[in-house]
């Protein structure tokens, strides 16, 4: 005989286990309709692999797992799936959850079962396998799935089974039926999960209120190294922690589980439930339910189908409705009152009560705690239930958490026994709910306070970003100005070609620094200071070109227009410098960007952002097709080249731009031709920094990176033809040639600023474009840099893009204009001159469009 | 608790000997009160030697505001306070001999007191000095009220009669003042220090009762 | 039927706290019915009258805070003070004394604090410290056993000596052991059990009977499981285990155990006022700290205070410490290595 | 010396108390500067019992910002969003008088969160700039959404807002979420008459 422990407290309730056991175990008759929740257990609810309108079979998998704790739902009957929506499931609060509703067909059809037939030699994981496919959870009423618990050796070292077969619930006998009647097959199941536990004793604990069951066990267990151990009937020798301790004498630890002291414990009902999944490859799609109380005039147990709406067994059972007083599923312990009778039998009902009036009277009203401390001694967890019900009371909840509120297992033996009738268990639930509401809060708080001050410091460095760029802006302008005096005094003295030289120098100077800047840092600031530098110096040059041009239009001698035409070249050169710094600059910045963004993202919040998703792959296909219309449209002028085609082209601009308005709804998104697209890309990798700036999740991330190659093949696709219409352009060289393309710019536009609110798309004339190139990622950068600021910073790009075209074009104009007068003078060495400055300008032109080439190229490069 | 706006005296009297009654609602000097409250003429004894120390060290402490550190004058107030109380003392023993007797150690410790140290430091030691005064004697005669009364409820509970003894502060005139309200009546509880407790707390009350009630 | 929510458990054992007052009302009947018997009317009319007369405070109070009344009065917790009050108090106890320590027990002790269950100190006691502070006379006289008299006082004298007429009770009264022991004077222990005429045999006969007929009810209650074995066992113990060790060593001064624990309050008080769970301490180890720190209060305000017998001081003393021997002597939860010590917060 | 002193009573009287001030005023400077208090704790005890929504509602802009107010005397009853129980938990702190809410008593300690009605958002970023904890996804012309885990239901994006697509929903009780409340206690009947409570400061 092994000896037994002994755990504090516990109370003798009147057992009433008797009117159930009259009748043997019988199964209910097949209902016409179950309802399934898709949380039976504890953990993630299931993932629905069946659609309405399905056929399913009995057996059939409807919903996965989700997750490691989780677990698989069958359908119990065949049939057709009718509705997956939301049902009233049997649940205290009496809400409803998301179901999968199943009609049935009335034939009961199985699926093929694979039963494990080789369980003795099979090993552990096809077991766990095998369980984890049956959807098997605990039977006992938590409902923790069963695989997940049988893993527990991976992780403890385990020395005891402990098989749950105490029932020490008053009125259930559903475990005690189940003994009775599949003894072996129990018995088989205990032999499974020792395999899987490995333990050096399995023992089954019994209440010696269950003569026959003991008995039954017993006989079946013979010959193996399976005890049936018989623990005196006390209420709750059945929780898990208290039958550990009676059988082995050890204490689970607080906030501990069985397994930190080496013992796994497995309901006996979750076990026959193992043993017919692995012997008969049946999955868990029926259960022993007891029916009983004194409203029914059959009090039986019956192996019911998981889903039937209890009243079906209602009927069954001879339910007297004017003489029952409640309706509990479970036990009357721990068992929960029912809101209706329209709910389904799940994988944790093991009890449907339905007493009279006499069995269970109406609460009394609560009186005032005498202290008298009857709760105290029947604490099963040896706690001081009536001090946490004063802590409840006075919602102190600090108290009442430091009195190990989290240990009370709510068996209910203290308010069964309280002569104030107190609901004290409902007072403990309410103060852990509201301990759990805290703390989700508390962590709520902090996480808002960390986001909180985040964005304060981000607000401040881009304040700080703003007025370092201010500052620049500034020393450019004054490094213009410098240059405009030394351009003028050029002009008006004839200075010599020292002088111009060192004026020059003062010009380029701010260059020279920005790009040694550039090289040595590689921060956001410093390529958003290169980039102003960049645009003072485009603006130098500008202003250095109008010197020369109106030197030359003035009749300067020769000497000094080479001396401005050197200065220019050399200004020209450190531009391109600069350029190709930015350029330089630009890839591992991004680069870094994205790897900072890939540090900074979280695993979790996957699902919040699946509308965000959608949302992108809807912009994706506007952009798309908007770019289809574009290309088309392009293709169209440049067949038609002249100012009627021009009108055509309008005309494909408008559809296209309608097109993507209507398509995407809220993102009037990429409706851009063909060059507008390319500048679509920095709002696109815009967003991707959004995301990157708060720890949102990965799913976000990859997200948006789809956006940005989408946005990135889009303007790829724009860069070339960009590229067709400058080679184009450069074939039919000519000015009525480029001052037709200016006219058809112009137009452009100022159609594609209608049709991209506020992309006020850069119109490039093909020596514009090359000017304008390098902005472009540059605004890209400056995007990243701030979600926010990124659309204005853009602007201020544009505008300062627009100002260097619209400058280079006056120069090549003026050039051009200047040969014209030269040719008309007839001066021959005049007329070289302003050849040569032409070409040098054409030759600069051809340059900057060699660069977009180049850029283009690694674009593309990056995106393939 | 500002005093930095200027009270009218008004309102000086009508804090001191109601809205902020040093005894019913500060509950300061609860030591002298409940112990000294047997009987009507212990109450007036110790209430007037309060009143006099109060006023006098609210004046000296208003005189001096301006002149003592802020870290230093608690220090410098119980001197004062001290002071007072000694001359108080002395003024009793030779006055109202027996009645000092009977008071014995409480009158020193007026020092002690919290109602005199607190109005010394609440107010004098912020307000000038005809206020401080003025305050002081409020104050004082706050407790003094609520002494007397706590001392009458338990003479005429505890023994049946009013104003017994009178004449050891009013001279042998008022030796004839004494009622008798309940003939050959003791009720021993109302005398000891738990009848006090109690007593106070039924004034205390009171007072928030009528305080409700308006 | 109606679907309700109603938490678990269903079930609930039949036992309401009413029923836990009135098991206890009817314990003390044995020993009311041996004091009627062995004094005379005295002790019933103090029962009935104080039991009246708290009945009706009781309704009063709670009219004036607002609350149902029956609820509150049906609960017996009223009723069971009052007839604890009775008990203690002297037979033939003049009624403005019953009515003043009904008032005090009911309205001061009980309902100002908050009514059953968050009156910290006993009331029936507190009533009875209030009465024996401000009437020690009255109090510690105790009327003599009928079989000393030559005619017992019938129940209208009685009446009578309750109603207006205390001079008639005075011509019954004599000392209690415990008081007559007390003010032996110079005499020795032995020499004043000589002198009969102080106390006689029959007297504390009539006393030890008595303790006897409260203890029976005690066990009553024990054997019903209304309270637990803690309180009284370490009271009894504590108390009989100091006066044997001071008797064992010096006889002539010290009063026999027998005569603490037989005469006096001593019986009524362990089994019926010490362990009123209200005010006691509520774990098991705290239910013996407490009954222990009762009989050693006992023992020292007996021997060496200024009031013969020590019961009501005693349990309030106790009954302040209540909080603190909870506080000291919470048990070890399942699961956790070490039970609490009070509470910790963090700094 | 000592007949000198018992010669001259108020001397030594004098000559005594300036020797005793002395000594502890020696005392008292000594513990000014070994227990100086740096910095002023409170307000991080305060910001810790803030809810953190940084929402504004109390005039400040944020939580901390308030924390800082409180503990130069500002009112502790300006907090909607934390309820009864921040302000009673900051009365306790600051030892002051529990005072009622300053914010319109239905809505006060209501959960809610901010939704964005998709089809209307033109995405205009308003709302992003607005949210003071970064809950809002987007970017221009692109839908924005939020984040549902970070919002603290501020209402800060409601306001600004061009198009009106923000709601405020509050957040409704599920099956997961549901609890069980506290019960209704003895003298159920007589709660609301009762003018007395046990309860609150000692």
């Amino acid at each position: 005989m092994r000896s037994l422990w002994d755990f504090h407290g516990g109370i003798h309730p009147d057992e009433n286990k008797q009117q159930s056991l009259q009748q043997p175990l019988a199964d209910a008759p097949l209902p016409k309709k179950v309802v399934l929740p898709l949380q039976q257990h504890i953990g993630a609810a299931s993932e629905p692999i069946v659609q309405v309108g399905d056929k399913v079979k009995t057996g059939q998998c409807i919903a996965k797992a989700d997750g490691f704790v989780s677990a698989n739902i069958h359908a119990s009957i065949s049939g057709t799936v009718v509705a997956i929506d939301e049902q009233p499931i049997p649940h205290p609060s009496g809400m409803s959850d998301l179901c999968i509703s199943i009609e049935s067909d009335g034939l009961d059809q199985w699926v093929d079962l694979t039963p494990v037939t080789d369980w003795q030699t099979a090993d552990t994981e096809t077991l766990i396998q095998a369980i984890a496919k049956a959807g098997i959870v605990g039977l006992g009423g938590a409902g923790f799935p069963t695989a997940v618990k049988a893993r527990t050796r991976e992780r403890h070292a385990i020395d005891t089974l402990v098989i749950n077969a105490a029932e020490c619930e008053p009125y259930i006998t559903a475990d005690d039926i189940s003994m009775q009647t599949y003894p072996e097959q129990i018995i088989i199941g205990a032999q499974i999960l020792c395999q899987l536990v490995n333990p050096s004793s399995c023992l089954i604990g019994v209440e010696d209120n269950k003569s026959d069951a003991i008995k039954a066990l017993q006989k079946a267990a013979q010959g193996t190294h399976i005890e049936v151990v018989v623990i005196p009937t006390k209420y709750p020798s059945g929780g898990e922690k208290q039958l550990i301790k009676i059988l082995t004498g050890r204490e689970v630890p607080s906030g501990g589980l069985p397994a930190d002291i080496g013992v796994v414990c497995q309901n006996v009902g979750t076990t026959l439930a193992i043993a017919q999944a692995i012997t008969l490859g049946q999955p868990l799609v029926s259960r022993v339910v007891t029916l009983t109380g004194n409203a029914f005039t059959r009090r039986q147990n019956l192996q019911v189908r998981l889903g039937t709406p209890i009243h079906e067994l209602l009927a069954y059972a001879g339910y007297n409705a004017a003489i029952a007083s409640r309706l509990v599923m479970g036990g009357p312990m721990m068992g929960f009152s029912l809101l209706s009778d329209q709910l389904p039998v799940v994988k944790t009902t093991n009890c449907i009560l339905a007493p009279t009036a006499q069995e269970f009277p109406d609460p009394e009203p609560e009186n005032p705690c005498i202290r008298c401390g009857m709760c105290e001694q029947a604490c099963p967890a040896e706690l001081l239930p009536q001090q946490l019900h004063w802590f409840a009371k006075a919602q102190e909840f600090e108290k009442a958490q430091l009195f190990n509120l989290f240990d009370c297992i709510e068996c209910g033996a203290c308010a069964y026994v309280c002569p104030s009738h107190i609901p004290l268990v409902q007072y403990y639930r309410f103060a852990k709910s509201e301990i759990r509401k805290e703390s989700e809060e508390a962590k709520k708080a902090e996480r808002a306070k960390i986001r909180f001050e985040q964005r304060q410091a981000r607000l401040e460095r881009e304040e700080a970003e703003k007025v370092a760029q201010r500052e620049a802006r500034m020393a450019a302008a004054a490094a213009a100005t410098a240059a405009k005096k030394a351009a003028e005094a050029s002009q008006s003295t004839n200075l010599d070609s020292a002088t111009g030289t060192s004026a020059h120098n003062t010009a380029a100077a701010p260059l020279a620094t920005a790009s040694h800047a550039a090289t040595s840092q590689l921060d956001e600031a410093a390529l958003k200071k290169l980039k102003i530098q960049r645009a003072a110096a485009a603006v130098a040059l500008k202003k250095a070109e109008k010197a020369l041009t109106e030197a030359k239009d003035n009749g300067v001698d020769v000497e000094t227009l080479n001396t401005l035409d050197q200065q220019l070249n050399a200004a020209q050169q450190k531009l391109n410098t600069i350029d190709q710094q930015l350029g330089k600059e630009i890839s591992p910045a991004a680069a870094t960007s994205s790897a900072n963004a890939t540090a900074s993202l979280n695993a979790g919040a996957q699902a919040e952002h699946e509308k965000a998703l959608k949302q992108a792959k809807i912009a994706a296909a506007a952009s798309k097709a908007a770019v289809k219309k574009a290309e088309k449209a392009l293709i169209h002028a440049r067949e038609n080249e002249g100012v009627e085609e021009i009108s055509a082209k309008e005309q494909a601009l408008v559809i296209a731009q309608n097109l993507a308005q209507k398509a995407a709804e809220k993102l009037e998104a990429l409706n851009q031709a063909p060059v507008a697209a390319s500048v679509a890309a920095p709002s696109q990798s815009a967003s991707t920094v959004e995301a990157n700036s708060s720890d949102t999740g990965q799913a976000e991330y990859e997200k948006a990176l789809k956006q940005a190659k989408i946005a990135a093949a889009a303007s790829k696709a724009a860069v070339k033809k960009a590229e067709k219409a400058l080679i184009h352009a450069r074939e039919n060289e000519g000015a009525e040639e480029i001052s037709a393309k200016e006219q058809a710019l112009v137009i452009a536009q100022s159609l594609a600023q209608k049709a991209a609110e506020k992309l006020e798309a850069l119109n490039q004339t093909p020596v514009a474009a090359s000017v304008a190139a390098p902005s472009q990622p540059a605004s890209t950068v400056e995007a990243n840099s701030s979600a926010e600021t990124g659309q204005a910073e853009y602007e201020k790009a544009l505008k300062q893009a627009k100002i260097a075209a619209a400058a280079s074009k006056a120069a090549v104009k003026k050039a051009e204009k200047a040969l014209a007068q030269a040719q008309e003078k007839g001066d021959a060495t005049e007329i070289d001159q302003c050849t040569d400055a032409v070409n040098s300008a054409k030759n600069k032109a051809e340059a900057a469009a060699n660069k977009l080439k180049q850029l283009t190229e690694a674009k593309a490069a990056i995106v393939e | 608790m500002s005093t930095t706006t200027v009270k009218s005296y008004q309102e000086i009297s009508q804090d001191g000997l109601w809205h902020n009654n040093p005894a019913l609602v500060q509950l300061l000097g609860l030591c002298p009160l409940l112990a000294v409250t047997g009987s009507v003429v212990n109450a007036l004894g110790l209430g007037i030697a309060t009143i006099l120390v109060l006023v006098g060290s609210n004046l000296s402490v208003s005189l001096i505001r301006n002149f003592v550190p802020e870290q230093v004058r608690l220090p410098a107030f119980v001197m004062i306070i001290a002071s007072f109380v000694t001359c108080a003392e002395l003024l009793m023993q030779a006055f109202t001999y027996e009645l000092y007797q009977i008071l014995g150690i409480f009158i020193p410790l007026i020092v002690t007191n919290c109602v005199i140290l607190g109005r010394a430091d609440a107010f004098a030691s912020k307000n000038p000095i005809l206020p401080s005064v003025v305050d002081g004697f409020m104050m004082g005669l706050g407790f003094t009220a609520v002494l007397a009364v706590l001392g009458a409820m338990r003479e005429l509970l505890g023994q049946g009669t009013l104003f017994e003894n009178m004449q050891l502060l009013f001279g042998p005139a008022a030796e004839s003042w004494k009622i008798v309200v309940f003939e050959d009546y003791s009720f021993l509880f109302a005398i000891l220090p738990p009848g006090a407790f109690v007593g106070m707390g039924i004034l205390i009350a009171l007072k928030n009762l009528i305080e409700q009630k308006r | 039927m109606a679907f309700i929510r109603v938490s678990s458990p269903h079930l609930h054992r039949p036992l309401s706290t009413h029923q836990v007052m009135r098991y206890v009302i009817l314990a003390t009947l044995p020993g009311l019915a041996t004091l009627t018997y062995l004094f005379g009317w005295g002790s019933l009319i103090n029962v009935l009258l104080a039991s009246a007369f708290g009945l009706v405070f009781e309704a009063i109070v709670l009219k004036m805070r607002k609350r149902n009344p029956m609820p509150a009065l049906k609960d017996n917790s009223a009723l069971l003070t009052c007839v604890l009050l009775g008990l203690a108090l002297p037979p033939l106890a003049p009624w403005w004394m019953l009515a003043t320590g009904s008032f005090v027990a009911i309205v001061i002790a009980k309902q100002l604090y908050g009514g059953l269950g968050n009156n910290p100190f006993n009331p029936a006691m507190v009533a009875y410290a209030l009465l024996l502070i401000a009437f020690p006379v009255e109090m510690t006289q105790w009327i003599s056993p009928a079989r000393l008299l030559e005619h017992t006082p019938d129940l209208v004298s009685s009446l009578q000596a309750v109603f207006g007429h205390p001079q008639i009770a005075d011509a019954f009264t004599m000392a209690t052991p415990l008081d007559g022991f007390k003010h032996k004077g110079e005499l020795m222990a032995d020499e004043y059990w000589r002198q009969n005429a102080f106390m006689p045999e029959k007297v504390w006969e009539a006393w030890a009977l008595s303790s006897i007929a409260f203890m029976l009810g005690g066990l009553f209650l024990l054997w019903k499981k209304i309270f637990t074995w803690h309180i009284p066992v370490a009271f009894l113990g504590s108390l009989g285990l100091l006066s044997l060790l001071a008797y064992g060593a010096d006889a002539s001064n010290f009063a026999s155990p027998m005569i603490h624990l037989f005469s006096g309050a001593t019986m009524l008080g362990a089994f019926f006022i010490a362990t009123d769970p209200v005010t006691a301490a509520t774990s098991n180890k705290g239910k013996l700290w407490f009954g222990a720190g009762i009989g050693v209060l006992v023992f020292v305000i007996r021997t060496w205070g200024n009031y013969p017998d020590a019961v009501a001081f005693s349990v309030l003393l106790m009954n302040f410490a209540a909080p603190l021997i909870d506080y000291y002597s919470q048990p070890r939860s399942f699961g956790h290595k070490k039970p609490r010590k009070g509470i910790k917060h963090d700094a | 010396m000592t007949t000198f002193f018992s010669q001259h009573p108020v001397l030594a009287a004098v000559l005594g108390l300036l020797l005793l001030a002395l000594v502890f005023g020696a005392l008292l400077g000594y513990a000014a500067i070994r227990y100086k208090v740096e910095g002023n704790p409170i307000v991080e005890q305060i910001e810790s019992l803030l809810p953190q929504t940084q929402c504004g509602q109390c005039s400040y802009p944020g939580c901390r910002p308030y924390a800082e107010a409180i503990a130069n005397g500002e009112e502790i009853n300006k907090c909607p969003p934390g309820g009864e129980s921040t302000m009673i938990a900051l009365a306790d702190l600051m030892g002051r008088d529990p005072v009622p809410l300053d914010a319109d008593p239905d809505t006060i300690g209501m959960k809610k969160v901010a939704f964005i009605r998709e089809d209307e958002c033109i995405g205009c970023t308003k709302c992003i700039i607005a949210c003071p904890v970064d809950a809002i996804v987007g970017a221009t012309k692109l839908m924005h959404t939020v984040i549902e885990r970070d919002c603290t239901g501020c209402e800060l994006c409601v306001a600004p807002c061009p198009v009106d697509c923000m709601d405020m929903l509050p957040i409704e009780t599920t099956a997961k979420t549901w609890s069980w409340s506290i019960p209704q206690g003895p003298n159920a009947r007589f709660q609301a008459n009762v003018f007395a409570t046990d309860g609150g400061q000692a």
